[in-house]
């Protein structure tokens, strides 16, 4: 079968699959006028069960979490699985390290700092302003990838050695499975809150969302790090070594 | 004009598909998947879309003021990271076809068929 | 609250990530035991959810997040036989091929260990959740953790292919269904099953819930890979480690032909109702036609784990005709196909395993005759691929009979003899192979044969009196099972309350628990003649396609040209389809969804 | 709905297209930055800040390093017969 069969039949096919979804779509309310119950009584009642005001950090967390425990073990599966496709050969060399100039290096450090304490308060307040552990994990994983480009490999190898990341990532997702497991024990049901919900639109509120929350940005830092760290590697090997 | 969020859900499905279909190039066609994935962000974003409503973060807002439905939020953030997922598999894939094949082309890896 | 069904998810995901971080900290002998022990524990834990749920069905709420008013706000698990038997039978085969593989993965075992336990937690999510959106969730899950096991050799081209294919196929696949669940939010605001039904109910069927339909339909056929959406697993399963084939064959493909049942007669059977023939008619198509090409796919291979590769998709063709009747004779036909299958396949895919590390390649032809000093492993092989036929009380007899029963009771007879000829054939080809391959039988050159890379196994110590006991175990416990008394009437009831919405949804939304008689009587049925004649009319076709496969040279020569001519074009014209190239089988899948919705769109509209 | 959900939208649209259309890896991860912007807006003027701010990190951390670490390492080791457009 050669291109010009494929994309013949694709072209054929294609038309009559969009014909198919526009038809479906006009089916749909017209735009704006969402009218579900669902999504209006999470609106009504989170605030006052979970005392958090961003109801989509406790619909994530809370009401829908069991969907996010299978949303970090996808990325931490992914991750896993990366590093299965990825894994060196013992004899690959890393070659060119450049050292930036002490000038970017400085710069790159304050940088690094800014977006360190940028990407903590993301996930911090994910629960009560917009933000949350995934958000803030990527970004506080960007803070790392910021050494490399910033200072060097070895800089990014020596802040994140491998062992070390990978025990967090497996921590921060084990954590959510295992939190779930003391809602189970405490109060009947997996992943169900064990704490107080505190006082409402602070930092204090949302009971056990806070913890999930943070187990996510841990599991999503370390996992995003680790991924980084394996590309990069592949980045780092000569491509005299890479071509076999 | 009310259709049109849908029917742009819907183009971004078949445009991605067509990349997908016609790719000559594996990281090209990860991008391609993600446009296609990104049909669905825009499609659940916009049935739970309401005229005139702020989004579902009650801050300085009283519970009660209109809101967007927090629901399709909550999918798309899921979503989202899946598409991450996706991608990077994809690419470690190809480069591990590039290595063992030197190829990126999805019509040339020479493997199996029959 | 029953809390219990938390863990099928909950342990082996939590079991994973304890894995992860313990693994580098464990003694060399003692690594493979931990997920031995969690998939273990879990598989012990479906069952125990499956014993119970004969009797009651069981819901438990994320979160303790109840329905206020019959309205979901979180998300439920519902176990009823057929789901939990799902996530039990998942359990079992991560179980075996864990213990098969101590010591077989001698590259990166600690990954493999931490994916086989996700695997085995997306598996078991999807079976039982009562949530759309997180059967989603479980199902890429499952993907993600899939393609990397496909990939595992990162060495060699072909599982690199093999992998890519399967993870850019199965992703459009994963966004199909994720655009059918986002029209059906749109038109219901819910995503708990019951939820959608209840509101889905009393409207006739228009374009938006059609094409949902016809999206998540084409989704779940990728995953199980019906044609013409079939073409990525054999470049996968070819070249998957035997130990991840078992849970690939065994399991993951028939979760796809679960998810759809699981969502037909859960969302739109009250709205398809009224022509529900023509789901009927479309599916039976696709399934008939899949076992056909299957089978005759297989015949045409002889790389032995590609050609199981073909037979799998057969079987999945067979078992989704036993959907397709949308009764209850026909999913209880499918649901103990499944089980049958499962195990059946899981011991001839380890039998591969054990051929590879015995011989350095699983090629028939390259194979000839050196399998006769391993009678035991030969004798296991040749009666599992028996047990596939349905000869009376063996192997797969039991849903195949039950399959037959219901389509012959509801004006299908047509269905029964191409189903017959469809196991024929396949099971004739895995018997050629191990006639070839065990007994040295025909000649040592085919040309009609596919030709396939060589595949490069690790060299390891491994423990060969522990695999071959697997094998042997799985294809016992496979060929057992239609004798097992009792089971017929179990799993017909189990099929019938698959198929009660009602029920289903008054359990889910308004906690009404009906319970279920005590339990069916523990008799075994007689079987019907014409099941008996089907049994015995495959087993002639299996036969005589082994030995027309090894000894087609002495057919005179006349006749022999005159099949050549006539065959070969179309022989040639079905290979030249399976290509190996994303692109191709990517169009085909649009093809597939296009041809689908269109015929729907046709036949089930209005009242 | 209000003109700028309009422009924003045929925005969307056009870069969407423009990322598939786009052959050339490396060209293709820059309008793919773009697309991922304008994706960031979409999700601002649908209310959506929480899936705008995750958008935001993943297009502005996450894509372009995999991609370009695997176009760095792909780029000129191709194999030269890739244009011969077809004959499988």
């Amino acid at each position: 079968m050669n291109r010009t069969v494929r994309l013949g039949l694709f072209a054929i096919s294609a038309a009559g699959l969009a014909a198919l979804l526009f038809w479906s779509l006009i089916g749909l309310p017209d735009f704006g006028h969402y009218h579900w119950p669902y999504g209006k009584l999470l609106n009504a009642v989170a605030v006052n069960e979970r005392h958090t005001t961003n109801v989509v950090g406790v619909t994530v967390f809370d009401y829908r979490g069991f969907d996010t425990l299978g949303e970090e073990f996808i990325l931490f599966t992914a991750v896993v699985g990366v590093s299965l496709l990825l894994r060196k050969d013992r004899d690959e060399r890393v070659l060119r390290d450049p050292v930036r100039s002490d000038g970017v290096r400085l710069l790159g450090m304050l940088t690094v700092a800014a977006v360190l304490v940028l990407g903590l308060w993301v996930v911090a307040f994910g629960y009560v302003t917009p933000g949350g552990g995934f958000q803030g994990g990527v970004v506080l994983a960007g803070a790392f990838l910021l050494v490399y480009l910033a200072g060097s490999y070895g800089d990014f190898e020596a802040l994140t050695p491998h062992t070390p990341v990978e025990i967090a990532e497996a921590l921060g997702a084990g954590a959510f499975a295992v939190l779930g497991f003391v809602g189970l024990a405490y109060e009947g049901a997996y992943l169900r809150n064990f704490l107080g919900i505190g006082d409402t639109g602070t930092l204090y509120s949302g009971g056990s969302v806070a913890l999930l929350n943070w187990a996510t940005a841990i599991e999503v830092t370390a996992a995003m790090v680790v991924l980084f760290s394996e590309f990069l590697n592949v980045y780092m090997v000569p491509v005299a070594d890479w071509r076999t | 004009m009310t259709y049109l969020p849908y029917a742009v859900a819907a183009w971004l499905f078949l445009v991605g598909l067509y990349g997908v279909v016609s790719s000559r190039n594996l990281i090209h066609l990860a991008l391609c998947l993600s446009v296609m994935q990104s049909a669905t962000y825009v499609l659940l974003l916009a049935v739970g879309y309401k005229n005139k409503a702020t989004a579902p973060i009650f801050r300085g807002i009283p519970v009660g003021h209109p809101a967007v439905d927090p629901v399709v939020q909550a999918l798309t953030l899921t979503d989202i990271v899946v598409s991450v997922t996706v991608v990077a598999l994809i690419l470690a894939l190809a480069l591990d076809v590039h290595k063992q094949g030197h190829t990126v082309d999805p019509d040339h890896i020479a493997g199996m068929s029959g | 609250m029953n809390a219990l069904l938390a863990f099928p998810v909950a342990l082996p995901l939590a079991g994973a990530a304890f894995i992860a971080l313990t693994d580098d900290s464990t003694p060399e002998e003692l690594k493979d035991i931990p997920a031995m022990l969690v998939a273990a524990a879990t598989t012990t834990i479906s069952t125990i959810i499956l014993i119970r749920s004969e009797r009651v069905t069981l819901v438990h709420w994320f979160g303790g997040w109840q329905p206020r008013h019959g309205l979901a706000i979180g998300i439920g698990f519902v176990a009823e036989p057929i789901g939990a038997g799902m996530a039990a039978l998942a359990g079992l085969l991560v179980t075996g091929a864990l213990v098969f593989s101590w010591h077989y993965m001698e590259e990166a075992p600690r990954l493999y260990r931490v994916l086989m336990l996700v695997f085995l937690g997306g598996m078991s999510g999807f079976a039982l959740s009562g949530d759309l959106f997180n059967m989603f969730v479980w199902f890429e899950l499952m993907g993600v953790a899939a393609y990397a096991l496909a990939g595992y050799m990162v060495e060699e081209l072909g599982p690199l292919q093999g992998a890519l294919n399967f993870a850019i196929t199965n992703s459009i696949g994963a966004f199909m269904i994720l655009f059918g669940v986002a029209l059906l939010y749109g038109r219901t605001g819910a995503l708990n099953l019951a939820q959608i039904g209840r509101t889905l109910a009393g409207h006739p069927a228009d374009g938006l819930v059609i094409v949902a339909f016809a999206l998540l339909a084409s989704g779940f056929l990728v995953k199980s890979a019906l044609v013409p959406f079939h073409l990525w697993l054999a470049d996968a399963y070819a070249v998957a480690p035997a130990p991840v084939c078992v849970v690939f064959a065994g399991a993951m493909s028939e979760v796809g032909l679960f998810g759809l049942a699981r969502i037909y007669w859960t969302v739109f059977e009250p709205s398809f109702a009224p022509n529900a023939s023509a789901v009927r008619d479309v599916l039976l198509v696709v399934g008939i036609s899949t076992a056909l090409v299957g089978a005759v796919m297989a015949f045409l291979q002889r790389h032995l784990k590609r050609l199981l590769a073909y037979t799998v998709i057969s079987h999945v063709g067979v078992t989704l005709c036993g959907i397709a009747l949308l009764n209850g004779s026909g999913l209880a036909g499918a649901a103990n196909l499944v089980l049958s299958h499962g195990f059946l396949k899981a011991g001839l895919f380890l039998a591969c395993g054990v051929l590879l590390r015995e011989f350095r390649g699983v090629d028939e032809l390259n194979l000839h005759g050196r399998g006769r000093r391993l009678p035991v492993l030969g004798t296991a092989f040749a009666v599992g691929a028996f047990g596939l036929i349905g000869l009376p009380y063996v192997g797969t007899f039991l849903g195949h009979s039950l399959l037959d029963e219901g389509a012959i009771q509801h004006g299908h007879a047509w269905l029964p003899p191409l189903i017959m000829v469809a196991a024929g054939v396949s099971t004739g080809a895995i018997l050629r192979a191990a006639a070839r391959v065990f007994a040295g039988w025909g000649p040592k050159r085919d040309p009609l044969l596919t030709p396939e890379p060589p595949e490069e196994p690790p060299e390891e110590e491994t423990n060969r009196v522990l695999m071959v006991t697997v094998v042997v175990l799985f294809v016992a416990v496979g060929i057992c099972l239609s004798a097992v008394p009792g089971l017929q009437d179990r799993t017909e009831h189990a099929a019938d309350r698959f198929r009660d919405r009602h029920a289903y949804v008054e359990r889910t939304l308004f906690g009404q628990a009906g319970t279920y008689g005590p339990s069916a009587p523990v008799v075994l049925h007689r079987a019907t003649g014409a099941s008996i004649g089907y049994g015995i009319g495959a087993t002639a076709i299996a036969l005589a396609t082994a030995l027309f496969g090894l000894f087609r040279q002495r057919i005179p020569a006349t006749i022999r040209s005159f099949g050549t001519r006539t065959l070969e074009p179309a022989v040639d014209g079905l290979k030249s389809v399976h290509t190996g190239i994303a692109g191709d089988y990517v169009m085909w899948i649009t093809v597939g969804t296009a041809v689908l919705g269109g015929v729907w769109a046709l036949t089930l509209r209005g009242p | 709905m209000i003109p700028l959900q309009v422009v924003i939208l045929l925005l969307v649209a056009a870069a969407g297209l423009a990322v598939v259309l786009q052959r050339d890896p490396l060209r293709q991860t820059v309008v793919n930055g773009l697309y991922g912007l304008l994706l960031v807006v979409l999700f601002m003027v649908f209310q959506a800040p929480d899936v705008a701010l995750s958008m935001l990190a993943v297009g502005a951390i996450a894509y372009p390093l995999v991609l370009l670490v695997a176009i760095a390492r792909v780029r000129g080791h191709t194999d030269e017969t890739t244009d011969d457009g077809g004959g499988l």
